[in-house]
């Protein structure tokens, strides 16, 4: 068994105090706890400060491009459907450049846990806001304030049929790592949606901003798609955390002949060209 | 011989085509057809070539002997192409021809229909009518629709198709004279089937694309072989999802192509350059058409030549690759997927509709030919920790894939990396991986085919081609041949690295040298001009999104003189 | 004179920088200060260069006389540089020097700090030292931080300046002796903001952008710019999106503009390709950092040049412009502005993160001498029913804008269309508009700058540059010259339709050319021998992410001979 | 004033019986009856069938990119907010390759009429599935039938905020055109996603199919996010139709000083650069 001290690379480039710290700790711990070696978890992510999580666990990583975490994921997932697939980026990477990808990933349910550092600001690019950033945030770029309202992640994936939706906040280490292994365990996909404060960028929502706000509903039934989303309207005053909604459904690759029989890995069947070569039969 | 059946979209031509075709394959005659239609569902005008010859013709002919003609609008606009012998086959209940022409054989294609069981099947009227016209018998025929239609059907098309037959053996059987069939065994496929068909066979395992005209039939070819092999076909929500899912897939060890024309591939050039700095071997077809912009989506032309040479931002070595015919793409499919693992690099294979949508006949392939190295690095060398970016003589690092190697992890990195796949920053490490990249070049290069070369080491013209005018270029060589010229043609199929011993050689030995090249700019002479300094003498373009024909090459060459 | 201010990102450089920089600028010397920084917000290792002259200095040098190190990694990494009669302001509480160091001026810059008000400040007292040393007073700076802080925050830096400057007047006072001072008032700007600056006084109404490195700067620039002017900024959700809103803007009658990286460029090839379809003008700045992928996301280099020059799919007339210096870039913005209008065409403008964040002291722009005419048709010469894409000589149709004329309307087409923008499918429709779109070429070819030259038409060695290397070839030009060599400089600013008539006269009168590029593969020595035929003898490449120094340079051409 | 007829232009490519002619004719005459003139009107479109659409009315146009006809419009809208701006494209379009345009644009709120022509396949590619096709629904890429849930669009819409939405049929006509009518006079972006038999395509999704499962919910409270949220979760046997949700906010432009005034267009408001001397000073 690995332990969470040894998925843990050398420094990172993070700023002291910031959000995403306790995040990495919390998905080593709940790798080690649920006894994924390194090599048997794929980490992808894309551009950001959140994104650059494959260089800080020893796990295997794909670091693509900015909004591209998902893509490469369930092509991953195709292939070798034996690694665990992680997906790890920012808001702005998972929800303004890559959201094309997010609600149509979603939709296919495949088998990926995303793990969403929501520090509702674009960090790596100092500051602009972010598709979550809360009306007035003002920044060099929106100069009077943001004036659109906040992208809701957990009730845009309810509408896509997500079958796992959780909200964290990465001061409360213990839920999260948790929550995280609930979703590394589920079958289909789980979204995860952290708060993680950014000291640097966002003066808006601090810690202590969010400490007043996040509380834990006494019971949720989460079944109840109709529960869930008003759940996930919940935004303000009070900020809930927890799994909102937790149903399974037929994953991606159960569909695929070449995959549901759940043999080797489809990347690397052994394989001789020459046996295909009734494929012009029908040509002839 | 040449046939040309036009109409509307919808009408049912690419039937006819396929019908008839087919079966003269099947009875051993050189064939192909091209197709010419319009970026719509019904209606407009749409045709197809089908040019018939003891061996398989090198391109269409725009003489036509026989001419279908489903509507008016087909028989005005290639009545002039139309010989003096020749015949057309039209409906004179819903097509009239003017008085004076002669040359009509009109035949009650729906009424006959009918009487066989319904009017939709006047097509097969029409095919019978064909094959009686070319001193064909109808049992081949009668065989194919019985393979493709449920009983009944075929036997009612059976019927339509006899009726047609009769009509015509009555009056004008044996019309027209064919050469003498080919003894050997034929196939008869088309560019988007033979891609997908070599792509199967070569190992590739995953195919993420976006439906764009004229790459789909790619990927409708790999999605019909889901059911019984190793491939899985995901159509992707967008282009840059389709190329970064490919590249995930690759990444984790499946061999996988994306699929798409000019516009998709726009969008996939981040994408590529992705492929570039993590070295993660990817196979991208790209069919081209006629652009800017959405331009002309069912038609051809070869305008995509530079773009996907410098497509991608920062510098990474790629290969691009295409084919001088279908058989020639056969192979060259599967060397652009051994190039993309042993290099751990992006292939572009530049297709185009001509290309694709062309349907030839051809001897059967040798699969055994075809190759499957996976290029990956070998258990009992492992050095541990593995490294991805491992700095070697060669620039190619040894590959492992994630959860091949128990305690290794294989981190593939979009910034500039060290060897392990971590984000540096210094300098000096950054000059020397991207060193290490480019030295790639060095052994590609040397893999690269040198041009196809067809005539003398010297002589009155050196004609110049690249990719899907090999076919066109050379009859327009025989025709000038004919007329006294000491022509040789050279034509490229791999482009970049671009081979130049060859073209060195010969260039000065010719007083006249020509480009050919589906484009307004002359990109593929720009390009010879950087990497070796020769400058053509003419160029002969053709921008209007249609492929060439002999004679324009022919009569632009002379005209040059 | 050269001073170097480093440390850890957060530790406030910029701020060091900024002070000093505009108070030398504000006291009549000539500054530069260029930027060197990591992809992280915290930690790691900053750098800027500040050098001083009495003129402005036209690049940084290598040689350091100052060394203000916040951190022992600034004293390790640069003290090779730093001249034996160097000095080195550090903080001996927390920076230490070994001992046999003998270069230190020891301040206790947080001490000091702390006893002006607080130790956030320590950073003011370092700028008291350095004026200190270089023999100047603290009015000028503490007139400018009333200037930038509210009366309170500037009273407490100024006490902070001045405990720095008095604990070095006490013993090192005037070390360094700088040069006279100019008459001329000056500014002192960087890269991004008088791009944004000269977009803005160009006419530019609509900014729609996705953040990225280094060209984010012109979109803060352009948005607080928003409250008192004509002019909207959006971020927009993609870069794709971001290039798709500038064409609505444009085609609705806005100058307007587009910035990105290489990466974002990708993105937007598409839309490049249709603003050339539907001849929108737009202007694209493209700052370049190395790639590919994410690469050095804060770095610099030259290595989109391939890139831009052939991205989209299809065929279209662009124009690519680049800037020698950054007053050039100043009058070139405004031409990428008229030249987009008056042809109809994208315009690319290509800079780099070494020109994005040079600050520079430079004399007033004359603002009488940017142009703004929209080359939109006069209500008095329409021609009922208007036609966007009307045939003319010189493929220029006259554009009219959705909205202009009661009655008429605009028809923007992204499928080949006639000239009313309708889709057309048409063979002979189709080659005459593409011939209507690369005629425009001609014409715009004629606009093109000749690169600037200095020296004589024939010598000894041509070094050959584009872009922002122009002021570091100047620099080794003039090295060389004192070297005795004859070297003349030719450089290009306007780099497509690359005007060629100068290097054609100059190329052969030289024994020896050198093209010297930001890149591996030297793409604009490619480009050259594809449009001229000259092949440059040597290249001079540099692709580890820094900006050229003159002495490198100086050092290759000589190394070749 | 216009007459319906006045803004049709000559022959269009689609296939006879398609449900596109029904939405063309709504749409000349809502913009008739609301006495728009061709040259105050904007018709931004992508590519497919439906994005022909500005080829067969009178009206300005600009023809883009597959999946990209809303930023343009957005431009547009910024640039000259005297005229009235209609996107109109096919499903693939906008909820495929533009999903991104889709959410983002939404939540901006501009006065953008935004009709969508929803066939549930891509027609003008040939028949391969779009987000809305139907589970089970069979293609020559859908070799299995579809495996992913339909894209909702409308609950997507209510998710990013949108003030106005509404689901049509287009072989309700006159319902069809009303609910254009009320749309084109929604101040901010309103969205009328259009059920459209393609019946050389959709051999599932056909007239009687709709026929038989639209209805007219007897009363809708348009102001109750809520139950427009149930409504538009509505499909299979009933589907509804009708205005689900109408409710205004503040627009896009009026957040912009250099819009919200209304002055002249923004695009051409007349300017001469030595006007802007100052703008250096501050470098000074
Ligand atoms: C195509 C592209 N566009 C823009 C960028 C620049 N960029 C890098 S990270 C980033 C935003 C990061 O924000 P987020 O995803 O929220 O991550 P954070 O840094 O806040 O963790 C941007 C805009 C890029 N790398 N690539
Ligand atoms: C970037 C790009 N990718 C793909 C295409 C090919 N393409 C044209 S229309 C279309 C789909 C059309 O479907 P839809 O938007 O639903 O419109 P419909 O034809 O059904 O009205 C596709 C995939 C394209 N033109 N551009
Ligand atoms: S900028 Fe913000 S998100 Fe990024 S590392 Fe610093 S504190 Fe964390
Ligand atoms: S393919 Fe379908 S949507 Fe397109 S025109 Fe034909 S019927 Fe209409
Ligand atoms: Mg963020
Ligand atoms: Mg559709």
């Amino acid at each position: 068994m690995t332990k969470a001290q040894e998925y843990l690379t050398s420094e990172t480039a993070w700023c002291p105090g910031c959000g995403n710290f306790a995040i990495r700790d919390a998905v080593a711990a709940a790798l080690a706890e649920l006894d994924f070696a390194p090599h048997q978890v794929l980490m992808c992510s894309g551009i950001g400060q959140a994104a650059k999580m494959p260089h800080y666990l020893r796990v295997n990583g794909f670091n693509g491009l900015h909004g591209r975490a998902l893509p490469p994921a369930l092509g991953a997932r195709i292939a070798n459907s034996s690694l665990k697939v992680i997906v790890e980026s920012g808001d702005g990477d998972t929800y303004g450049e890559g959201g094309n990808h997010f609600i149509h990933t979603i939709r296919r349910n495949p088998d990926i846990a995303h793990f969403v550092h929501n520090n509702q600001v674009y960090g790596l690019t100092k500051g602009q806001a972010s598709p979550t950033s809360d009306e007035g945030m003002k920044t060099n770029v929106q100069t009077f304030g943001v004036t659109l309202p906040p992208f809701n992640p957990l009730a845009t994936a309810l509408v896509m049929g997500a079958g796992f939706i959780a909200r964290c906040y990465s001061g409360e280490k213990e839920h999260l790592k948790e929550t995280i292994k609930k979703a590394l365990l589920f079958p289909g996909y789980a979204l995860v949606d952290i708060l993680q404060p950014c000291p640097s960028f966002n003066k808006l929502n601090t810690y202590a901003w969010y400490k007043e706000r996040v509380y834990h509903p006494a019971s949720i039934d989460t079944d109840n798609w109709q529960a869930a989303m008003a759940l996930s309207q919940e935004w303000g005053q009070k900020i809930p955390l927890g799994i909102f909604y937790q149903v399974e459904h037929p994953t991606f690759i159960s569909h695929f002949p070449a995959l549901a029989a759940q043999e080797s890995p489809l990347g690397t069947r052994s394989f001789e060209p020459h046996t295909l070569a009734h494929l012009q039969e029908e040509f002839s | 011989m040449n046939i040309l059946i036009g109409g509307a979209a919808g009408q049912g031509l690419d039937t006819i085509a396929h019908l008839l075709g087919k079966s003269l394959q099947r009875f051993g005659f050189g064939v192909l057809t091209s197709k010419d239609y319009m970026s719509r569902v019904r209606g407009g005008h749409n045709f197809s070539c089908l040019r018939i010859e003891q061996e398989t013709p090198w391109a269409s002919a725009q003489e036509i002997q026989l001419l279908i003609a489903l509507n008016e609008e087909t028989y005005s606009l290639h009545k002039g192409n139309l010989t003096p012998q020749g015949r057309i086959i039209f409906d004179p209940d819903h097509v009239s021809l003017p008085n004076e022409e002669k040359r009509g054989l009109p035949i009650a294609l729906r009424e006959l229909a009918k009487e066989a069981g319904a009017a939709i099947m006047a097509n097969s009227v029409a095919v019978g009518a064909a094959l009686a016209l070319l001193g064909l018998t109808t049992n081949v025929t009668e065989q194919l629709l019985h393979e493709v239609f449920a009983q009944k059907i075929a036997t009612s098309n059976g019927k339509a198709l006899r009726a047609g037959y009769d009509e015509v053996a009555k009056t004008n059987h044996t019309y027209f004279t064919l050469p003498a069939p080919m003894e050997k065994k034929q196939i008869f496929i088309d560019g988007n089937s033979l891609l997908g068909m070599s792509a199967l066979a070569s190992g590739c395992r995953f195919l993420s694309a976006y439906p764009m005209t004229p790459a789909t039939g790619i990927m409708t070819y790999l999605a019909a072989k889901q059911e019984n092999h190793d491939v899985v076909v995901e159509q992707a929500e967008d282009e840059i999802a389709a190329i970064n899912m490919a590249l995930g897939a690759s990444y984790t060890g499946a061999r996988a192509m994306t699929c798409t024309s000019g516009g998709g591939f726009a969008l996939m050039t981040e994408g590529l350059s992705l492929a570039g700095m993590t070295e993660t071997p990817l196979v991208i077809v790209v069919a081209m058409r006629p652009g800017p912009a959405t331009g002309l989506p069912t038609r051809t032309g070869q305008a995509d030549l530079e773009f996907v040479l410098h497509a991608g931002h920062g510098e990474f070595p790629r290969a691009v690759l295409s084919a001088t015919h279908l058989e020639d793409a056969f192979y060259r499919i599967n060397k652009a997927f051994e190039l993309a693992d042993k290099y751990q690099i992006p292939v572009i294979f530049l297709s185009d509709q001509d290309f694709a949508d062309t349907v030839r006949t051809l001897p059967p392939f040798d699969f055994t030919l075809l190759q499957h190295n996976r290029y990956l690095l070998d258990d009992d060398v492992l050095t541990s920790p593995y490294q991805r970016y491992l700095f070697t003589d060669d620039g190619i690092s040894p590959r492992a894939l994630p959860g091949q190697f128990a305690g290794e992890v294989v981190l593939a990195d979009s910034d500039e990396h060290d060897e392990d796949g971590h984000i540096i920053e210094d300098a000096e490490a950054r000059a020397r991986m991207s060193e290490k990249r480019q030295k790639k070049l060095v052994a590609l290069a040397a893999e690269m085919s040198e041009p196809e070369v067809d005539g003398a080491d010297e002589g009155d013209l050196l004609l110049i081609g690249w990719g899907s005018t090999y076919g066109v270029i050379k009859e327009a060589t025989h025709a000038l041949r004919a007329q006294g010229q000491r022509v040789t043609h050279v034509h490229f199929a791999d482009l970049w690295p671009l081979p130049t011993a060859t073209i060195n050689k010969l260039f000065s030995h010719f007083p006249h040298s020509v480009c050919v090249e589906g484009n307004a700019t002359g990109q593929f002479a720009k390009l010879l001009r950087r990497e070796t300094g020769h400058l053509v003498d003419q160029l002969i373009l053709k921008y209007d999104g249609r492929p060439f024909w002999a004679n324009e090459i022919v009569k632009e060459v002379i005209n040059y003189d």
